[in-house]
């Protein structure tokens, strides 16, 4: 099996992506996951061997309890790992790392060159890049739960989530259901999807970043009609897809994300809406699944979280992807969009 | 085969064992009811830092006085009936009572001129919660099936005094959401009968109760801490002097000796004072102020101290109860009250001098 | 009852007064609770911030915050208040520090002029709550690392957005309201309603 | 011994010591009173400085309030007596005297003297006049002597 | 010079930069006590409308509905302005009486209790019986309260009169009302009063009594030492026990602030009175 698909990826990336459209007829949801995060483990494995010889590089952390230079290893050693000489305490509640004070990295993603870090929880006097980055782990872990939530039977495809904004008041995933035109969840079933998430983030899983060229993200995403479509937008740029796994499930995020599952605190899901596409665009309609949560640390009393919840059931202003302009793009990487519309 | 067999045998033999323990009860001994009624939610909550920000909480301030507000506003489901609709009083039926709040005392003067010390009972945003029928409410579970009850009376929840939900528990503010309502910090329940049963989320006002009606009112007593015999019951203690040493509060001799070398139950004996469930009964009901919804009572003998809970009740002393029909179920929200009833033998404050004719 | 004493006037204490006071325990009775009491509180307004027993620190704190209420009120020209002072302050170069630094630091404030945290209990003593009795402005660093910018965080962010949200549609809902009243028959069956509503709020 | 006084009579260590309570002033066994009518027996009695003493009052409690019969001895005699006037704490609109008064009457309820010479609470009135029964004694004879009411 | 040295004590940092120079222009600013509100002043007049001081038995609903119930009271009698040490005479209807009416004349000794429970006490000698009565302040049998003489005395309460000699509470119940001119402060009567010698119904000698005359001369060595070893000289410097007696001066102006209104109409009406009594005297003198 695991030799088949190496070979399958290896011709794919020879001969692109055109001709594999086909497959996702013939594989289900999870078996979609399963071949996912195999593909996932290959390319990770691929590129530790790629490292070769060791280099060692010079981190010089900052903050408390003290200033300290870490010796780690080039493009193997991650902020993460840095952590562990520090103490458990950073280990669970670092959620971003910052390098040179400027370069937002995410924790599991390895150096590159000496730097000096930084690390950042929920509480820190500047918080937006880590609260942006929450949400967008909140969204994605959203689109895992989605995937997992719903029985055989009824084929799930993600379509996308958009930038972060938390002032919305929700974290969003537009889901593609093919299988039910009409669905108007109850409140059982909110419910039941809500458990779901927080099963999943319980699980502790921590966020593994990769970057894959083009053509392998595609053939990842091969089932995935949406999300092949997008990729070659957002490999525009430097042909190149950033990809995250959480637990088994794989997803395209721009990042970065926080460190591990367990750092999501009280979450819910508020509701799921329906957005119908315009005639023009192919999809014709996605679902918007909505929910708010709180990071681990923060305690919020449950009227005042009631408040949020109740605005969160609201419909998320957020662009819908089915507006007759923006079809075929990717939201995630709004701002990549917007600067090459500038450049051009 | 053989184990079986020997299984057997050992049950047999457990069979005849003669159990000589004997556990020494009363024969009217029943187990405790330590089980809370079954609406019952936990209200404390843990309280900890939501590290918000000035303007944040003054928002959910807001939220809650909108909310407030919205639950004013809603008009009593009372209105709806009409008059002909509802039902009529008879002896035997019981009414709903009050929450109130006891906020003090100060003497009033009858018509004769004589002083009488009043006690201030204030009724906070009394709301009816919730209603179970008779044939629902089954307070207990009991493991021997009991035998058929013939129960008459339904249970009514009633709550007062709103308070700020983020301080008590989700389960608690449940209770109340069912209703529209943000909760409360008392609940109480009542037995009344299913006549006089109300629809959720009715206000309750003083003007339930009529000046000169006699009512029961159910209160904590002041707590007073462990006491000696003499303040807890007052026995007389011993003499201060003529060679009395080191017993002067004591309470003496408690029992006699032989058969009855025991210290007998009920036996009055030092512990605590106070903090216990009282009902005063057929305390008369002088003023009512149906702006603030004050209810003044005759005497000082309600329990507890100012700013204590009590429960208000129709009275059940069959001299004192109800001659003529009491507002039934309830009185309706009336826009065209008067400000204050007296009782007969009251003298008003704004009327003028008492003077006495000459016979 | 009582009446209450109308000869004297003082400002309201902004803490928590208990009903009663409390004796401490001493052989010289009243005389030496209050030799005690001044004791801290000359050490109070000394040192700035001390480490007592909680009881004697809550009673110390309760007189200090007279003294200096007294002397915001009367200033350092009333014998009386002078002579209060000198009776607690017993080094008297405090007297001059309780006007000429107390006073105009408390003078415009509207809270509390003392500040207390529970201590934690030595390990092995006698079962006493202790207690950190202190002057606010003190030139110490604070006991309580004081989150300064927490408007960014994320529960706050939420709730921030939430208002500007709820209070839009509010105004949406208040504008809607009077065009409704525009119309004549609208107006006569809500204007008595919104009356009662208010009349009920009261009570 | 200055300093032993002066530790016995500290305040701290007074609180268990005696009373501190004002006194009740009440009537009852072996108090002294003042007759105020200008019976024989009365006034010479009150002039010798020898006032009656009560050795008896006439109800349950044994305390006397204002209008109660007392048995006294005056002068080796037993005389019967009204209380018209009391040391003690009385309620409002009642006055409070600087002394116990006393009429002296006898057995039917007529006073021994013909004149009140202090004033007597006009309370008095409506409890001696409940006190009088139709075939007991008359005791309303005493408001008739009464020089002025209060 | 003092300047410098509390500022080494003192660790005011944002005031380091002021200049010695203004400290004298300051201090003036900061002489004598703040304004005061004037309707505080209120408090000597009506002091049963502050409520009780001790918290156990507070309840800002219920002191409200007692002062609007003193409020509707006042509306029907007129209750004056008084002291202790006033002369008053009060009327009151009484069904004991002859003709259902009593009034009495005497010196008020006592005035206690809040609110609705607010009572005097007035002490005169008649037919040389002392007497003493008490009246509730808000007892509607209480026909007419008619100020005979308004001043005050030295002390706050009169027990002492009891055991003084008898002249000094002897007031004639025809007593005439000294009418004081508009405007005037109300005179202290410094008058020392004259002890009976021993027994005493109290220890008048520990009590610091400013309006006795001859006790000294009463006293032995003995009385003598007592007394001073039961002075507490500490307690007039007992700040909390003084602020346990009192209404803040904050609650107070929110109470006065809500009966000042009724109150100064009241006044005016009781002035209009006063005036027409004025013009009605003279008739009576003729007739």
């Amino acid at each position: 099996m695991k030799r088949h698909i190496t070979y399958l990826s290896k011709t794919l990336n020879a001969n692109g992506y055109t001709k594999c459209l086909p497959l996702s007829r013939f594989i289900s949801t999870q078996e979609a996951v399963e071949r996912r995060n195999h593909i996932f483990s290959l390319e990770k494995k691929r590129q530790i061997e790629q490292v070769g010889r060791i280099e060692k590089i010079e981190v010089r952390y900052k903050g408390i309890p003290k200033d300290t230079t870490f010796i780690m290893n080039k493009d193997l050693s991650t902020p993460y790992d840095c952590t562990k000489h520090l103490g458990q305490w950073y280990m669970e509640s670092s959620a971003l790392a910052v390098l040179d004070g400027s370069v937002y990295w995410d924790m599991h993603r390895p150096l590159t060159e000496s730097c000096t870090l930084e690390l950042q929880h929920f509480k820190v006097s500047e918080p937006q890049q880590v609260n942006k980055a929450f949400w967008r782990t909140c969204s994605l872990v959203l689109g895992a739960c989605a995937t997992n939530a719903f029985k055989t039977s009824v084929p799930v495809i993600l379509h996308s989530f958009p930038q972060p904004d938390i002032r919305s008041g929700s974290f969003i995933y537009d889901v593609d259901l093919p299988s039910l035109p009409d669905w108007q969840p109850t409140h059982q079933e909110l419910v039941t999807l809500g458990a779901e998430y927080v099963k999943f983030i319980r699980q502790n899983h921590a966020l593994e970043r990769l970057e894959v060229s083009a053509a392998l993200a595609q053939e990842m995403f091969v089932d995935n009609e949406h999300k092949t479509a997008q990729i070659p937008s957002i490999a525009r740029t430097n042909g190149k897809v950033t990809v995250y796994r959480v637990g088994d499930h794989v997803d395209i995020s721009k990042g970065p994300l926080i460190s591990n599952t367990s750092q999501i605190g009280r979450a819910s899901i508020t509701s799921v809406h329906k957005l119908t596409g315009s005639s023009e665009s192919g999809v014709k309609q996605l679902y918007r699944f909505q929910g708010v949560a709180l990071p681990t640390g923060v305690v919020l009393n449950h009227f005042a979280f009631s408040i949020l919840t109740d605005r969160a059931k609201k419909l998320n202003s957020a662009r819908s992807p089915l507006g007759p302009d923006i079809f075929g793009k990717k939201e995630d990487d709004m701002e990549v969009q917007q600067s090459a519309a500038a450049k051009a | 085969m053989s184990t079986n067999n020997l299984k057997l045998l050992c049950t047999k033999f457990n069979n005849l064992k003669i159990n000589y323990v004997i556990t020494r009860t009363a024969s009217n001994w029943k187990p405790p009811k330590y089980r809370p009624p079954y609406w019952y939610m936990p209200k404390e909550r843990v309280l900890t830092e939501d590290n918000l920000t000035q303007d944040n909480r003054m928002f959910i301030k807001e939220i809650i006085q909108d909310k407030l507000q919205a639950q004013a506003a809603m008009e009593s489901p009372l209105e709806n009936i009409s008059q002909t609709e509802t039902m009529q009083w008879t002896p035997g039926k019981k009414r709903v009572g009050l929450i109130a709040r006891k906020i003090g005392n100060y003497p009033m003067w009858d018509k004769d001129g004589k002083k009488v010390l009043t006690t201030l009972l204030q009724v906070i945003d009394n709301h009816v919660i919730k209603y179970i029928p008779p044939e629902n409410f089954k307070p207990m579970i009991h493991k021997v099936k009991q035998p058929q009850e013939h129960r008459r009376l339904g249970c009514m929840l009633v709550g007062a005094e709103n308070i700020d939900p983020s301080t008590v528990t989700k389960d608690y503010c449940g209770l109340f959401n069912s209703v529209g309502m943000l909760p409360k910090r008392h609940l109480c329940r009542f037995m009344v009968s299913p006549e006089a049963a109300l629809p959720t989320g009715t206000p309750l006002y003083a003007t339930h109760f009529r000046v000169g009606d006699h009512i029961d009112v159910r209160a904590k007593t002041i707590d007073r801490g462990f006491q000696g015999v003499m303040k807890r019951w007052g026995f007389k203690g011993m003499p201060a002097s003529h060679g009395v040493t080191k017993t002067h509060r004591r309470p003496g001799n408690i029992g006699a000796g032989g058969e009855k070398a025991r210290v007998w139950p009920g036996t009055k004996m030092p512990g605590n004072m106070g903090n216990r469930w009282r009902i005063t009964r057929g305390v008369k009901i002088l003023r009512i102020n149906t702006k603030h919804n004050i209810i003044w009572t005759l005497g000082v003998a309600i329990p507890g101290e100012t700013g204590a809970m009590c429960y208000l009740f129709d009275t059940v002393l069959p001299l004192k109860k109800h001659k003529t029909s009491p507002p039934f179920p309830t009185q309706p929200p009336l826009d065209n009250l008067p400000l204050e009833y007296y009782d007969d033998s009251i003298h008003e404050f704004e009327s003028p001098t008492i003077s006495f004719e000459e016979i | 009852m009582n009446q209450a004493d109308v000869s004297k006037l003082v400002s309201k204490l902004r803490i928590k007064v208990k009903a009663e006071h409390r004796n401490l325990r001493n052989p010289k009775g009243p005389e030496g609770r209050i030799d005690k009491l001044r004791k801290t509180v000359t050490g109070l307004i000394k040192f700035e911030r001390i480490e007592v027993n909680y009881n004697r620190g809550d009673e110390a704190r309760q007189y200090a915050e007279r003294l200096i209420s007294e002397a915001i009120r009367h200033g350092d020209c009333h014998t009386p208040t002078m002579k209060m002072a000198d009776f607690w302050l017993l080094e008297k170069e405090l007297v001059h520090k309780l006007f000429k630094v107390l006073v105009p630091r408390f003078e415009n404030s509207n809270v509390s002029f003392t500040k207390m945290y529970k201590a934690p209990k030595p390990q092995y003593s006698r079962n006493l709550e202790k207690a950190v009795l202190e002057l606010r402005g003190n030139p110490y660093p604070d006991l309580f690392t004081k989150q300064p910018n927490n408007r960014l965080w994320i529960q706050n962010v939420l709730l921030e957005a939430a208002k500007h949200d709820y209070r839009q549609s509010k105004y949406a809902e208040i504008a809607q309201n009077m065009a409704k009243n525009e119309e004549p028959t609208q107006v006569n069956s809500e204007a008595p309603k919104s009356e009662i509503i208010e009349d009920i709020k009261t009570q | 011994m200055f300093k032993s006084l002066i530790t016995k009579l500290c305040p701290s260590q007074l609180t268990c010591g005696f009373h501190t309570t004002a006194c009740l002033n009440e009537v009852r066994l072996l108090t002294r009173l003042r007759v105020v009518d200008n019976s024989e027996i009365g006034m010479r009695a009150m002039a010798e400085g020898k006032p009656p003493k009560i050795i008896c009052v006439y109800n349950k409690k044994r305390v006397g309030f204002i209008g109660d019969r007392v048995m006294v001895a005056i002068k080796g005699q037993k005389k019967k007596g009204i209380l018209v006037g009391l040391k003690q704490i009385q309620n409002v609109k009642v006055p409070k005297f600087d002394s116990n008064n006393i009429v002296l009457i006898d057995d039917n309820g007529t006073p021994l003297g013909t004149r009140i010479h202090v004033p007597i609470p006009t309370i008095l009135r409506t409890i001696l006049k409940e006190r009088t029964h139709a075939k007991g004694a008359d005791y309303t004879k005493l408001l008739a002597i009464a020089t002025r009411f209060v | 010079m003092i300047f410098l040295e509390f500022r080494a004590l003192s660790t005011l940092p944002e005031r380091v930069e002021e200049p010695p120079q203004e400290e004298p222009k300051e201090v003036p600013q900061r002489r004598g006590p703040k304004s005061t509100n004037p309707i505080l002043e209120h408090r000597h007049i009506y002091p049963e409308f502050l409520p009780d001081p001790n918290p156990k038995w507070r309840n800002s609903l219920r002191e409200k509905m007692e002062r609007a119930d003193m409020l509707k009271r006042r509306q029907q009698i007129d209750i004056p302005e008084f002291y202790v040490g006033s002369i008053l005479a009060v009327t009151i209807a009484d069904p004991h009486a002859q003709g259902k009416t009593n009034k009495f004349v005497g010196i008020c000794i006592e005035r206690k209790g809040c609110g609705l429970r607010a009572e005097f006490t007035l002490r005169n000698v008649v037919d040389h019986q002392g007497l003493e009565v008490r009246y509730d302040l808000y007892d509607p049998t209480i026909d007419k309260i008619q100020v005979l003489r308004l001043e005050k005395r030295l002390d706050d309460k009169l027990f002492y009169l009891r055991d003084a000699l008898p002249e000094y509470s002897t007031f004639p119940l025809d007593m005439d009302p000294e009418i004081l001119p508009e405007g005037t402060p109300v005179p202290v009567n410094p008058l020392k009063v004259k002890l009976k010698p021993k027994p005493w119904l109290e220890r008048w000698e520990r009590q610091e009594l400013k309006g006795i005359a001859n006790i000294e001369q009463y006293l032995t060595t003995t009385n003598r030492l007592n007394r001073k070893l039961r002075q507490t000289p500490w307690e007039k410097f007992d700040l909390m026990k003084q602020y346990r007696k009192t209404i803040p001066m904050e609650e107070q102006s929110d109470i006065w602030s809500e009966v000042n209104n009724q109150l100064q109409q009241l006044q005016m009406a009781r002035k209009k009175m006063a005036r027409k009594r004025t013009f009605t005297a003279p008739k009576t003198q003729l007739g």
